[in-house]
Parts: C-alpha cells; structure tokens; sequence
C-alpha cells in the first residue's frame, strides 16, 4: 500500500516537474507576450496541479491535505482571472503601439 | 543533504542576481516589479533559514504591501521634463569600492563567526510554558519584548500621523488618493468578490495559529490589508475619509488594548506587560485580534497615502 | 560550506548592492528601492545568525526571527513615509530627485508665514 | 532513494526551471511581460514551498505557499492597475465582454 | 562609603514604574489624538506635559536620593531575553531636561499652533501636536532604553516624528529638506541596524550592561561599533554628514526647530555615547576617540565659519547647532580615560554633558527669540533687524544670554562646561583641543554679536508686522535662564552625572 502511494506520488510530481520544464522551454521559445502567457498559466497550473495531486498520498493529516487542495483551487483561479487581466493589458497596449 | 545545499545555492545566486538587476535596471517600474519577485523569492529564503514566521512576514510586507505602496508611488509620479542623471563615474566608481569593502568586511565576519554560535533559543524554549504560547516566536514578541512589538506600534501609527501631514490643508480629513482601476472590468470585480472571504478566512487563520505555530498578528493584518486595498482598487468600496471615526477607532483599538493590558500588569501581574499565569493566553489573543485589525487598517492607510480630496469624487 | 553561511554571504553581498543604490542612484524612488535591498540583507544576516542558534529543538533561535519580523515592520514605516514625501515633492516641483541645496529658500519659507 | 530525497530533488528542480523562466521574463522587453514572473512565483514558487513543506515534513511552510499564492495575486492586480490606467485613453470597444 | 554600583544583578527597583510612565504617557497621548480625530489635542498635551514634567523630577529625586541606577525590568523578563530600562545620572538629567524644554516648547507653540475654540482642528495644528508628542515618547524611550534592539525602535519613533515636524507647515523648500534628512536617516537606521546584528550574532544579547562583559576588541565588535556609529553621526548630523542639518532646522516653524536642534539630534548622540563608553569600553582606542574628536572639531570650525557668514538669522542659529554639536565628540577622547587619566576623565565627562544640557536650552531660547524676531518682522534677514532691540527688548536680551552659553562666557551653563573640557585637555595634555574649543568660542563670539549688534541699532522706520504677547517673550527668557542657571549648579566631577558608572566615580576617592 505504502509502495503504491509512494509510485503515485512519483510518477504524478515527475509528470508536474516536466509540465514546469515545459511551461519554461515555452516561455524562452515563444515570440511575444501572449503566447508566453498562455504557455506559463496554462502549463505551470498544470505542473502545479499534478504536483499537488501527488503530494496528497504523502499528507498524514486531514487538515494538510484540505490546505494543498485549497492553495491548489486558490492559486488555480486567480491564476486563470488574472491571465485573463494580462491578455487584456496586453491587447490594449498592443493597439496602442 | 548536499541537494538541499545545492537547492540553497541555487536560490540564493537568484537572489543576489534579481537584487542586482532591481539596482541596476533602467526604469523605476521595472525596478518594482524586479522587486516583487525578489520579496516573493525572500520568503523561500526565508523557509529555508527555518524561519516560517519571517518567511510569512516577508512574503506579505517586505514583498506584499511594501511593492503595493512603491507601484502606487510611481503611477503617481509626474516625470520630469529633464533627464535625470546619476552621479559621475569617478564618484560610482568609489561608491562601489566603498561599497564592496563593507561587503567584504562583513563576509569575512561571516566567516570568522565563533564555532559555537550564541543563542538564547534554549532559554526562550525554557520559558515558553510560562508564556502561555506555544510559538517561541510569538513569545518574544509579545511577552519576552513585548515592549518592542508595543513602540513599534507606536511608530506605525507616527508614521500614518507623518503621511497624513503631507496633505494640503484643503484636504485635510479627505479621502487618500490610493491610485484605483479608472475602469474595473467585470473579471476584475469578480476576483475583487471572491477574493476578500477568502483572505479573511486567511488572515483570521494566520492570527489565530500564531499562538501556537508560526503566524501571528502581522501576517493576518497584512492580508486583511491587501484585501481591503483590493476591493477599494477595484472599487468595489470607497477609500474612507481619514477623518471617519470607526476608522480612527480600528486604528487605535489594538494599540490601546496592547497598552491597557500591558499597564493593568502593574496590578494584576506585578509588571508593566507581564500577564498573570493561566490567563496569559486569552490576554494575549485579545491583544492579538486588535492588533490584526489595526495593523490592516493602518498598513492599508500607509499604501493609501495622504488625503487628496475631500469628497469621495 | 553550511547554508548559514552561504545566506550570510548573501546578505553580505545584498547590503554592499543596496548600500551602492543608495548612493549613486539619483532618483529618489531608487533609492527607497535600494534601501530596502539593503534592509533585507541586514534582515538575512539575522536570519542567519538565527539558524546558527539553533538549539533546543527549535530549527533556528526565535529572538532574532522576532527582531526581524519588527525590522520589516519598521522598515515598511520608514518606506511608506519616503514615498509619501517622495510624492509630495514630486507634486510641488515636478522632480522626482533632491536637487541641491537651498538652504537660503528653507529659511525663508520658514521664517515667513 | 527515499520519497523525502526525491521530493526535495523535484524542489530543486522545479526551483531551476522557475529560475531560467524568471531570468526570460524578467528581460522584458515590455513592462507587461515582466508581470508574468510574478505569475511564475505565484505558481512555481508555490510548487517549491508544497514540495519542501511535505519533504522536510514541516506544516507551517504550507502556509507560507499559502501567503505567496495570495500575494502573488494582489500584486498582479496592483501591476495592472497601472497598466490598465495608462492605456485607457486608447479608445477600445471590446475591452468588457 | 562607594555605592554598590558594579553589581549588575537586575531587578526592579522601587521607582522602577517611573521609568515605564515617562514612556507611556506621550503615548497615551498619541492614541487619544488619533481617536479623537485631534480634538483637545493641544489641551492633552500640555496637560500630559505637565504631569510628565512631574514624573521626570521623580525619576531624577529616585536617582539623586538612592545614588544608584533606577532599574525597571519589563514584564520581569531578565535580559538577554527580555529587555530592561535603566535609568543612571545622566538618563535621569536627560529625562528631566526633555520634559522641561518640550512642555516649553509646547507652551510656546500656542500661538502658532493653538486650536480656536469651537473650529475644527486644523492639518498642521493636528500633525505638530501629535509629532511633539512622538518625539517626546522616542527622547524618553532612547534615554532610558539599555537594550540595542529597543533603542532601535526608539530612534525610529524619533526619526519619524522628527521628519514629518520639518515640513508641518508644507512649504515646498521645508519638503525638499524633509525629503534630505529622511534619506540620510534611513541610511543611518539601516546602518546601525547592521550593527546589531552583529552583535547579536557574537555575542547573543543586545542588553547593553551584558555586552559591557562580553565584548572583546576583535574584528566583528570593531565592525559593528563602526557600522553603528557611522549611521548615528548621519542622525546626529556631525561634520561632515551635516548637510540635512542647516536647510531643515531653519525650514521648521520655530517651534519644531527648536525640538529638532535642542533635543532630537541628541538621541542620537547618547547612543554613540552608550555604544562606546558602555557597550563596548575596551573599544574605545586613543585612535578612534581621536578621529571622532576630529570630525568633531571639523565641525566646530566649519560649522562656526558658516553662521558668521549667513544672512538669516535662523540660518545661522541652524548652523551653530552643527558646530556646537561638534564639542560634543570631544568627550570621547577626554573622557575615555585612554590616556590613563582618571580625574581628566572625570572632569572630561562631566563637562561633555554639561555642554549637552546647555546647548539644548540655549538652542531653544535662540530659536525661540528668532520665531519671536521672524514673527515680528515678517522676515529673518539679519541685515535687517535694526530697531527690533527697542521693540522686542526682553526677546533680545534673551538671545543673547542664550549666545553667551555658546560662546562660553560666564556665568552660563556653556561656560563651565567648556572650562571643564578645557580643563580636561591640560590635564591630559591633549592641548589641540583646546585650540579649537578657543576658536570656536571666538567665532561664537562674532556670529552671536553680528545678531545683536544689529538688533541693538538704530532704525526709525521698524515697523512691527505683529504684536508678540509679553508671556511668550518672558517665556522665552525663562529658558535661556536655565541655560545661564546651570552653570551655577554646583557640579562636583563625580557628582550626579557619574551615577551608575563606577569608572567615573573612582576619583571621588581622590
């Protein structure tokens, strides 16, 4: 059982470390602004959301799986609204340009 | 422990590079933003010193507010009609070696440190009963030195009294010209929403855990600050004239609470800001709770700055 | 090496960057930026001295950590009264550096009401 | 290798990857694309702070991830502020949809 | 027999309390400002003025009758991990001292920054009272703190209370100023905080009586000690990290510079003084106490030269601050006792401080008399005071007993404090201070009669701006008396000043 939680916690954080050396390599790769946003939101919040997925197996208590579950949500949602302010600025001072 | 070590390194050539680069960058709001990720990348600093309670601290002031107040301040400022230049090269060029000395110095001190560092970590341990908390570092400052935490108040307050006096007199008692959004958009006002339950949930938590784990006061009204100042930038509520008497009142009430009990330890504890066995710990939290709102309001009122205008707009 | 010390050459060499700030950068919002580089290598050179202390079962000594915690506090203070001054003089002279001295002006202003 | 030693290689990890992004986005060109590090910090220092708080087993470091996952936020908005103030006076139709 | 002065073992001592009150108070005041959204907030803090004169005379009887320091430990925590407030000779004098010339300063500001009846308080009126009452609380808190971390806190409250006074009134000129001296305070607060921590980090406690035994010449004390007192020198204002000095002393409204030159860069100075002589005694080498005195004498000429050649009076008064701040330093080399000298030390001392104390209530009652002159005149301008002796005679004669003290002319507290530091010199032989003591006496001399050889002509045409009340003049008048009464006092070498400082005392056996 033990074995099992830990090979899920492997395989998922490993899977949520390449998504951030994914979102990174975008980020150097990608010619402007908004398509480097959308590789860091999307992919970073995927890297996160796999490493927290992977974490929970290892958290004894209850009250520590509840709080990476509610950091994941938080981070998770203002990630996405405020990408959505960046697009936003960024479009603006692209047309005044 | 070599990863951990290598782990260290890596943050710490972050660090000193962001650090550079905020110094050395060409524009001011470049240099904010460099400095936001730097007090952002402090806090990690910071976890891995083993200092939570600092690392929560510099995440929400030293990184937080401070990088609000310094962006506020630079969409407020006029750029001037000449160039500004920095000092000459001769004069850079001895600030520099002035400057690398005082960094060598104190590297070679670091170096040279006694084997057997100092430390008052066992004698805090040992009274940490006697104080009625659980979280040493809550225990030094509010019971060890208590009587920092207490001026320190003082001076938070002074300096929202100095800001304030930078007011024209026609709008003294108005409204801080906190710079807000000229047009919220509708996503904005959302997260403006869902964000303040949030934080307040968070910023109860960080006070009420403080007692007992690291958290405390500071961080849960540095919360209660950011969020307040986000629905005010959103314009979701008014920023409140200073004059407004249940600001006034939210301002003083967690200093007053800290300095009533700390004088009514003259007679019920035998000291100035001693509190009296078994019933240290709810003193403490009262004070605590006060402070929390009084630090929000107060650090959220120093980001705001002086009055500009007397009406809401 | 320990990680102690390492941070301590950190803070060494953050507080040599914020002192070279302070100096040489004109504008006076650099140099409120620099200072508080400056502040947080003094604050890490506590957090260092903290952890050297560790002792007792406690991961790093408590009263540097509470002297740092009332040093941002402090320092905050000090940056949000600058800005305010800052802000001030930028609205009555347009500039955002401190020219220099005019000394003779002060007192006039000051002796006349 | 135990879970713990692989936990805190993927901090480190994680920690490089957000270093060589910081190091992109910090280059600008533009003041928008600089406001995408903090995006970053927000969720790869995030990530960092989960994986270090469960390797080393130390709770309270989830609150700090906690703290910068919310000031990461705050700090965004406030950065758009300015960005969004200053182009305002672009006349623009699909700003709200 | 000696008093038992060399035991270090704290306890609270029975006036303990005292200590804490004179601290809290202005405090209390702060909270009720802010509260009342400023109202009463003059009435407040006359009143909490005067029962704080009154606590200030308890401190210095408790001090004068035990003969030993006055120890309140907060919270009966123990340092190194709580913190202890100390109050010995010159702490107790200090206190006192502050509380008289602030309430003075208070009962001066009336006019200026009174509160009609029935109007709504005004923003400068709010900001001076509510400043005069932190600087006060952050003078109390620096003179009587024994704990480097605590004094920070302390010197901070000062600062910011200080700072924000330049500019009350909002002159674009008194902001640039304020803006100057902010920027050389936050260097000189980040600097000494440097210094703490290394202190903290070898030696683990910032309880100034515990560092007295634990520090040992080595590179990390000297470094702190050199940190620590650089960013003091830029508070302090000494030659030649004066430069925010002139502009925001003469910038401040009369009453705000006279707090600001009489008291304030005080605080500042009593903790190089606190650093060196009981933090870090062994410290003090013949080679630093020299450099000190140097820049110290630096400022004395420099200082003294450029009031001779300004043009407004309170511009002047600003710039003898900055030389006579320079007397000061030279306690370090006198007093030090490097030279083996005991009885020199002894005078050196007590002179230092006698220098201290008259200084501040002559730099009050000038900048007083020169509100007073300023108000009357609608101008400054030295070139032009003729005729005002005939008017404003009582405010005349007061400027220049205040100027007698500076120059060093008997009988004023001035005078014997430079006849003790002089004294001191021969003694020890280190006769080029002197030499500078002598010039600047003389040049205090020419800068104080170019003021009143100019008042005291004629000019038919003086026209008063306005009428000054005769109170505010006497008032004026009554402080520089104290400045004149103190060189009167008898002041033996090892006398009250010495108290809780066993090293200074051991000539009493003499």
């Amino acid at each position: 059982m033990r074995l099992a939680l830990d090979i899920i916690t492997v395989v998922l954080v490993s899977a949520g470390g390449f998504f951030f050396m994914a979102g990174t390599i975008g980020l150097l790769r990608f010619p402007d602004t908004l398509t480097r946003l959308h590789a860091l939101t999307k992919v970073d919040n995927l890297g996160l959301g796999l490493i927290v997925f992977g974490l929970l197996p290892q958290v004894e208590s209850r009250l520590g799986a509840l709080k990476l579950i509610v950091i994941w949500l938080l981070v998770q949602m203002s990630g996405a609204i405020v990408s959505q302010l960046i697009a936003q600025a960024v479009r603006r001072s692209g047309r005044q340009t | 422990m070599t990863l951990v070590f290598a782990c260290e390194v890596v943050l710490a050539g972050l660090l000193v590079a962001i650090a550079t680069w905020t110094i050395v960058a060409r524009t001011a709001f470049a240099a904010i933003v460099l400095f936001m990720v730097y007090g952002l990348l402090l806090a990690i600093v910071w976890v891995a010193l083993s200092a939570v309670d600092v690392a929560l601290t510099e995440a929400a002031i030293g990184g937080g507010v401070t990088s609000m107040l310094l962006m506020g301040a630079a969409t407020r400022l006029r750029a001037p009609t000449t160039p500004v230049a920095d000092v000459g090269l001769p004069l850079r060029i001895a600030a520099g070696l002035l400057c690398a000395l005082v960094t060598t110095v104190l590297g070679a001190v670091v170096f040279f440190l006694p084997d057997v560092a100092p430390t008052l970590a066992p004698v805090a341990k040992d009274n940490l009963a006697a104080s009625g908390l659980g979280n040493p570092v809550a225990a030094v400052l509010f019971v060890f030195r208590a009587l920092d935490t207490l001026l320190e108040k003082v001076v938070l307050l002074l300096a929202l009294v100095g800001v304030w006096s930078l007011a024209s007199d026609e709008a003294w008692g108005g409204v801080p010209g906190l710079p807000v959004y000229a047009r919220p958009g509708r996503i904005l006002v959302f997260l403006a929403q869902i964000l303040p339950p949030i934080g307040i949930i968070v910023g109860i938590y960080m006070f009420w855990a403080g007692a007992s784990q690291p958290g405390g006061a500071f961080q849960g009204g540095t919360i209660l600050a950011a969020v307040w100042l986000l629905t005010m930038m959103a314009r979701l509520q008014d920023v409140p004239a200073i004059n407004a008497r249940w600001l006034r009142l939210l301002l003083v009430v967690g200093p007053t609470a800290f300095l009533a009990i700390g004088l009514a330890g003259f007679f019920i504890a035998d000291s100035f800001l001693a509190y009296p066995p078994g019933i240290a710990k709810p003193l403490i939290i009262v004070v605590e709770a006060t402070l929390t709102l009084s630090i929000g309001v107060t650090l959220a009122l120093l980001v705001a700055g002086p009055p500009e205008r007397l009406s809401q707009r | 090496m320990s990680s102690a010390a390492l941070f301590g050459y950190c803070g060494a060499v953050l507080v040599g960057l914020g002192l070279y700030g302070l100096i040489t950068r004109a504008e006076v919002l650099r140099k409120i930026l620099s200072f508080n580089v400056l502040g947080s290598g003094v604050f890490l050179l506590f957090g260092v001295f903290a952890r050297r202390g560790a002792a007792a079962g406690l991961g790093a000594d408590p009263v540097p950590q509470a002297l740092v915690i009332t040093g941002i506090v402090v320092a905050f203070s000090a940056t949000a009264l600058a800005v305010a001054l800052l802000v001030r003089l930028n609205k009555e002279t347009g500039q955002i550096i401190v020219t220099s001295d005019d000394s003779e002006e002060s007192s006039e202003q000051g002796a006349t009401r | 290798m135990t879970i713990t030693n692989f936990l805190l290689v993927a901090a480190a990890f994680v920690l490089l990857m957000v270093a060589i992004g910081l190091a992109r986005i910090l280059y600008g060109p533009a003041d928008v694309d600089r406001i995408l590090s903090v995006q970053l910090i927000g969720s790869g220092g995030v990530a960092v702070l989960l994986l270090l708080s469960v390797g080393m087993n130390l709770a309270p470091i989830m609150d700090v991830a906690l703290m910068l996952g919310l000031l990461a936020t705050f700090l965004s908005v406030t950065f758009l502020r300015d960005a969004a103030n200053s182009s305002s006076v672009s006349p623009s139709t699909t700003e709200e949809r | 027999m000696m008093p038992d002065t060399t035991s270090f073992i704290d306890a609270t001592t029975t006036d303990g309390y005292l200590l804490v009150l004179v601290i809290v108070l202005p405090v209390l005041g702060i909270l009720l400002s802010l509260a009342l959204g400023g109202k009463f907030i003059e009435r407040i803090t006359l009143a909490l003025l005067l029962v704080g004169l009154c606590v200030a005379i308890a401190i210095f009887a408790a001090v004068l009758r035990s003969d030993q320091l006055v120890v309140y430990v907060v919270g009966n925590w123990q340092p190194p991990l709580g913190i202890a407030l100390r109050a010995d000779g010159i702490s107790a004098a200090m206190v006192l001292t502050i509380a008289m010339i602030v309430l003075a300063i208070g009962l001066y500001a009336r006019s200026e920054f009174g509160q009609q009846k029935g109007a709504a308080v005004t923003r400068s009126s709010y900001a001076f009272w509510t400043l005069l009452l932190g600087i006060w609380s952050g003078l109390n808190a620096v003179a009587l703190g024994d704990d480097l971390f605590n004094l920070y806190v302390a010197l901070e409250l000062l600062t910011f209370a200080a700072v924000p006074l330049v500019c009350v009134k909002g002159y674009e000129a008194t902001i640039k100023a304020a803006m100057r001296y902010m920027l050389f305070a936050l260097i000189g607060s980040v600097l000494y905080l440097l210094g703490t921590a290394l202190i903290y980090g070898t030696y683990g406690t910032l309880d100034i009586t515990l560092l007295a035994d634990r520090v040992r010449p080595e590179p990390a004390a000297w470094t702190a000690a050199a940190l620590m007192t650089v960013g003091l020198l830029a508070k302090t204002a000494l030659f030649p990290l004066h430069l925010w000095l002139p502009p925001a002393h003469a910038g401040a409204p009369a009453p705000g510079s006279a707090v600001l030159s009489a008291l304030v860069v005080k605080g500042s100075f009593i903790l190089i003084v606190r650093i060196w002589f009981d933090a870090m005694p062994g410290l003090l080498t013949f080679t630093a106490a020299q450099l000190l005195a140097t820049l110290g004498a630096g400022a004395v000429l420099f200082g003294s030269v450029l009031a001779l050649r300004q043009a407004r009076l309170k511009l002047l008064v600003a710039y003898s601050t900055v030389a006579q701040i320079g007397y000061l330093f030279f306690i370090f080399p006198l007093a030090a006792g490097a030279s083996g000298n005991e009885l020199g030390a002894s005078i050196a001392w007590t002179g230092g401080w006698l220098q201290l104390f008259s200084h501040a209530f002559a730099k009050t009652a000038m900048f007083m008399a020169a509100g007073l002159i300023a108000e009357a005149l609608g101008h400054d301008r030295i070139a032009e005071l003729g005729g005002i002796g005939r008017a404003l005679p009582i405010t005349v004669i007061a400027f220049g007993l205040a100027g007698l003290s500076l120059m060093g002319v008997p009988p004023s507290g001035g005078f014997v404090a430079k006849w003790m530091l002089l004294s001191a010199t021969v003694i020890e032989g280190q006769w080029w201070w002197a030499a500078v003591m002598l010039v600047g006496g003389l040049l205090a001399g020419g800068y104080v009669f170019m003021v009143l050889g100019k008042a005291l002509g004629e000019n038919a045409t003086l026209t008063l701006r306005a009428p000054i009340a005769r109170h505010r003049e006497v008032l004026v008048l009554a402080v520089a008396l104290c400045a004149v009464f103190l060189g009167l006092v008898p002041l033996q070498p090892s006398g009250f000043l010495a108290i809780g400082r066993p090293e200074m005392q051991i000539t009493a056996l003499q």
